[in-house]
Formats: C-alpha cells, structure tokens, sequence
C-alpha cells in the first residue's frame, strides 16, 4: 500500500502509526522536510527497515533541502517515478 | 427478474474504502465527502466508510451545529442504510484516544482494530478522503 | 393565492411554513400538473425523507430511496418520469414545498 | 494503466493543483491514460476563466484548458461544489442573471456520477488535497 503525505505534523504521524510491513510512503510538497535529520530524530527515522520511504525530489530542490542532510534510507523519486510508484502499488492512500 | 427488453449492463463493482479522520462540522467538505459515498453506493459499489483518528468524534451524539447556524450532518449519517451501506467501522484505538466507548455513537458502527482495518484497506480498490 | 408567496425564479417557496396541500396544487397547476395520489405518494416521501436526514438526494439516490420505501416500480425512472414530465426530483421538490437542488437550477 | 484524479484545492493557495499537473504530465508521458480529473470542493476554482495571475508566474487555469485541448484530457467540475461556491454553467448563469462566462475553456461542469464513473473504470484514483 502507498502512502502519499503533503505535510508534516499530526497528518504525518496519524499516517506512519498505521503503517505496516512493505508498506511505501512518499513525502511530497511540505512533507519532504520530514526527510531531513532532526534532533531530537523525526518519526521518519523510526520507522521499520521493511518500510520503504521516498521523497519527491523536486520538491526537495524547490526547498532547497539537499540529500545530504537527510536520513540515509530516503529514496528519491522524480515525478515519472511519483507515478511508478503508483503504478506498482495498490491501492493509493492521499494523506493531506 | 425482467430481462427481456433490457441490456445488458455489467457495471465493475469496485471496493471503496471512505476515510472520514476529521470532525464533519465546521466546513462544507465533509457534507460533500458524504455525497461522494451516497453516490458511491448508487452506483452500486462495495462502500466501507471508516471513522480513523480524529474523525471517531464525528460519531459523537448531540452535536448541536445549528447553534452555528451551520447545517447539521448528523440525520445524514441515518441515510446510510437508506442506500445499503452497512459496513460502517470505527478503529478501536482512535476511540481509546479519546476514551469513547460504542454507545456514545451516534451511528451503529463496529469497533475494529487498526491492524483488522489494515488487512482490509490492502485489499481496496481505491482509497478516498477529504 | 400564489401571488403572496415569497418564491424563487424556478417558483419554489421560499418559506416552506408557507407550504399546504392547497398550495402544492396551485404551484401544480401553474406548471400544467394536476396532483393525483400518486404524485402525494412521491411528495409526502420527500417531506418525510427531508425532515427526517436533513438531506436532499440527487437525482439517482432518489429514485434509490423511493424504490427502498416505496417499492421497485415507484421508484423506476419511467414512472417518475410519467408522474413529473419535466423532471420528478425538481418537481417533486417543489410541491413538497422543499428548496431547489443544486444540480436543477 | 487508466488513472483518474481527483482536486480538492483551490489553486495558488496551495501546492495540490501544481504536484496533481505535473504527475498528469508524466503518467501521460511514460503511456498511461487519465481517464478524467474532476474538480470537487474549492478544487472548483482551478475553473475560474478570470484568474489572473501575474504575467511572470504561471497560469494554473490556462494550464489546465491547454491539457484538455492539446492531450484531450477531460475535465469536470462538479456542479454543487461549483454552485455553491459561485461558478456557473452558463446556461444557469443565463437563468439566474449570473456571469455567464465564468467557466474556463475546455472545462464541463456536471454531477457527482461522472467521478463515480471515473473511479470505477480507473485502475488508479488519486486525490490531490490542501
């Protein structure tokens, strides 16, 4: 199941509570700060290894936020992979 | 079963799983949210509404949004079995969240646990929410 | 009669308080209609379906809901076609005293 | 695959109706259909003709018309959430003395069925949110 997030916060957090195994999840437009490390860490870095976390990268460059900043299991997705992993991936959550 | 005269007309059933997670008060969306699942079920598709996070409180009896002067969603809910939804669930662990119990719903809905409600989502067609 | 009512440009009263049966026949009437049982049938269900959920059906929940109350053949298009020649939900709305729906404007 | 979409912001205001454009252009890119994109709560106002952005930025609403009239991509504005929200056909816009010009080119304003359709026969649906 794929998880489409748009921002940080409680929409966030309500969605990697109900994630499970294999389950992917795509941070886009503001969520993609979530991919960067914090301290204290963000939930993103407690999430399990079976969870497959990606950000879209354009949205990552429009902010600025460079990869190396972030934690290392983020996967990065252009938008013709935004729609591969749609396309491999059933069904679709939009969590906004 | 008349079917002389008639075509036939196979229509895809598809299982749509309608995520209500916020109040259904307050703005206009969640009375739209309730017209797409109404339509849903006219089409005659498999419908489950889901009430998840702080959407249980959508559920609570005695919401008096007319003092608002807003339009009450509540009697919309009663419509629900008008149109044969019936699976209607509730994740127990939003409703432990806010310490409600079933007969302070204002609809009949039944307690599921998240991972019950997870091992039915992965088997939906398409996800909706507002 | 009509003419001290408060209505919209499509003649749909304004104030349902100012509903009768009387005045459900006069709206009929103007629109080249006269009510018969049948058409209380659809009216009093609308009434009823209103105050009830506080809600009102499009086209397609309607018929849905009628055929659920009132039975498969009432709840046919045809039928409802031939008791509301110029659309059932608008008219039926109507001499029920009821708002527009958005989607007959 | 068949995809269809669905917007519920306005545009401007918020990143959904850009991210929705450009997944749109690459789903038709790498070969897949968009069955329809249909706009539904303030998701209406990616319709408005009048939108005037600075000549600088870019156009949401002449990028939407151009997708329908160069791809061929249907889009439909749902007729309550559009009614409500002050954005008339003009046929009723005619009726009531509205603007009758109101609607942008290459959109159709219709009802809720025509999203059921959509997500019915789609492999994907995918909602685009504030």
């Amino acid at each position: 199941m794929l998880y489409i997030v748009n921002k940080k916060g409680e929409v966030l957090k309500d969605c990697v509570e109900r994630l499970t195994s294999h389950d992917v999840i795509l941070l886009i437009e503001d969520a993609v700060l979530a991919a960067v490390k914090t301290s204290p860490s963000s939930v993103i870095s407690t999430l399990a290894s079976d969870i497959s976390v990606y950000a879209l990268r354009s949205d990552m460059k429009a902010r600025g936020l460079d990869a190396q900043r972030c934690y290392e299991r983020i996967q990065y997705v252009d938008y013709a992979g935004f729609v591969e992993l749609v396309e491999n991936n059933k069904p679709v959550r939009s969590c906004f | 079963m008349n079917l002389i005269g008639t075509l036939p007309l196979v229509l895809d059933v598809k299982t749509l799983f309608f995520i209500i997670n916020k109040g259904l008060q307050g703005n206009v969306c969640g009375q739209e949210f309730l017209d797409i699942i109404l339509m849903a079920a006219a089409f005659d598709q498999k419908v489950v509404v889901l009430f998840e996070g702080d959407g249980v409180n959508a559920l609570l009896k005695n919401q008096q949004p007319e003092c608002l002067n807003l339009k009450n969603m509540m009697p919309v809910l009663d419509t629900l079995p008008v149109y044969d939804i019936n699976d209607v669930i509730v994740e127990k662990e939003s409703m432990e969240v806010y310490g409600l119990t079933e007969n302070e719903l204002a609809i009949k809905a039944a307690v599921v646990s998240r991972s019950d409600i997870k091992k039915r989502l992965r088997s939906a067609d398409h996800l909706f929410g507002f | 009669m009509l003419a001290e009512l408060a209505r919209d440009e499509d003649g749909f009263l304004i104030n349902r308080n100012q509903w009768s049966e009387g005045v459900a026949e006069a709206m009929a009437l103007e629109d080249g209609l006269t009510l018969t049982a049948s058409h209380w049938d659809i009216i009093y269900f609308m009434q009823a379906y209103y105050d009830e959920f506080n809600h009102q059906p499009n086209a397609r929940l309607f018929a849905r809901a009628i055929k659920k109350k009132l039975g498969a053949e009432k709840g046919a298009s045809i039928y409802l076609y031939k008791l509301f020649p110029d659309g059932p939900l608008k008219y039926a709305n109507k001499y029920a005293g009821l708002p527009i729906p958005p989607s007959c404007i | 695959m068949k995809i269809s979409i669905q917007i519920n912001a306005s545009p401007y205001q918020h990143q959904a109706a850009d991210t929705a454009w450009h997944f749109i252009q690459a789903a038709l890119e790498a070969g897949h259909e968009v069955y329809r994109v249909f706009f539904y709560h303030d998701g209406i106002f990616n319709a408005c003709r009048d939108s005037r952005p600075p000549g600088d930025e870019r156009d949401i609403v002449k990028r939407w018309s151009a997708l329908q009239s160069e791809k061929g991509v249907d889009l439909v504005v749902c007729v309550s959430s559009a009614q409500r929200r002050g954005l008339l056909e003009k046929s009723v816009a005619k009726k009531v003395g509205g603007y009758i010009h109101a609607v942008a080119d290459g959109f159709r304003i219709a009802g809720l069925g025509l999203l059921m359709e959509s997500v019915i026969e789609s492999d994907r649906h995918l909602t685009f949110g504030a």
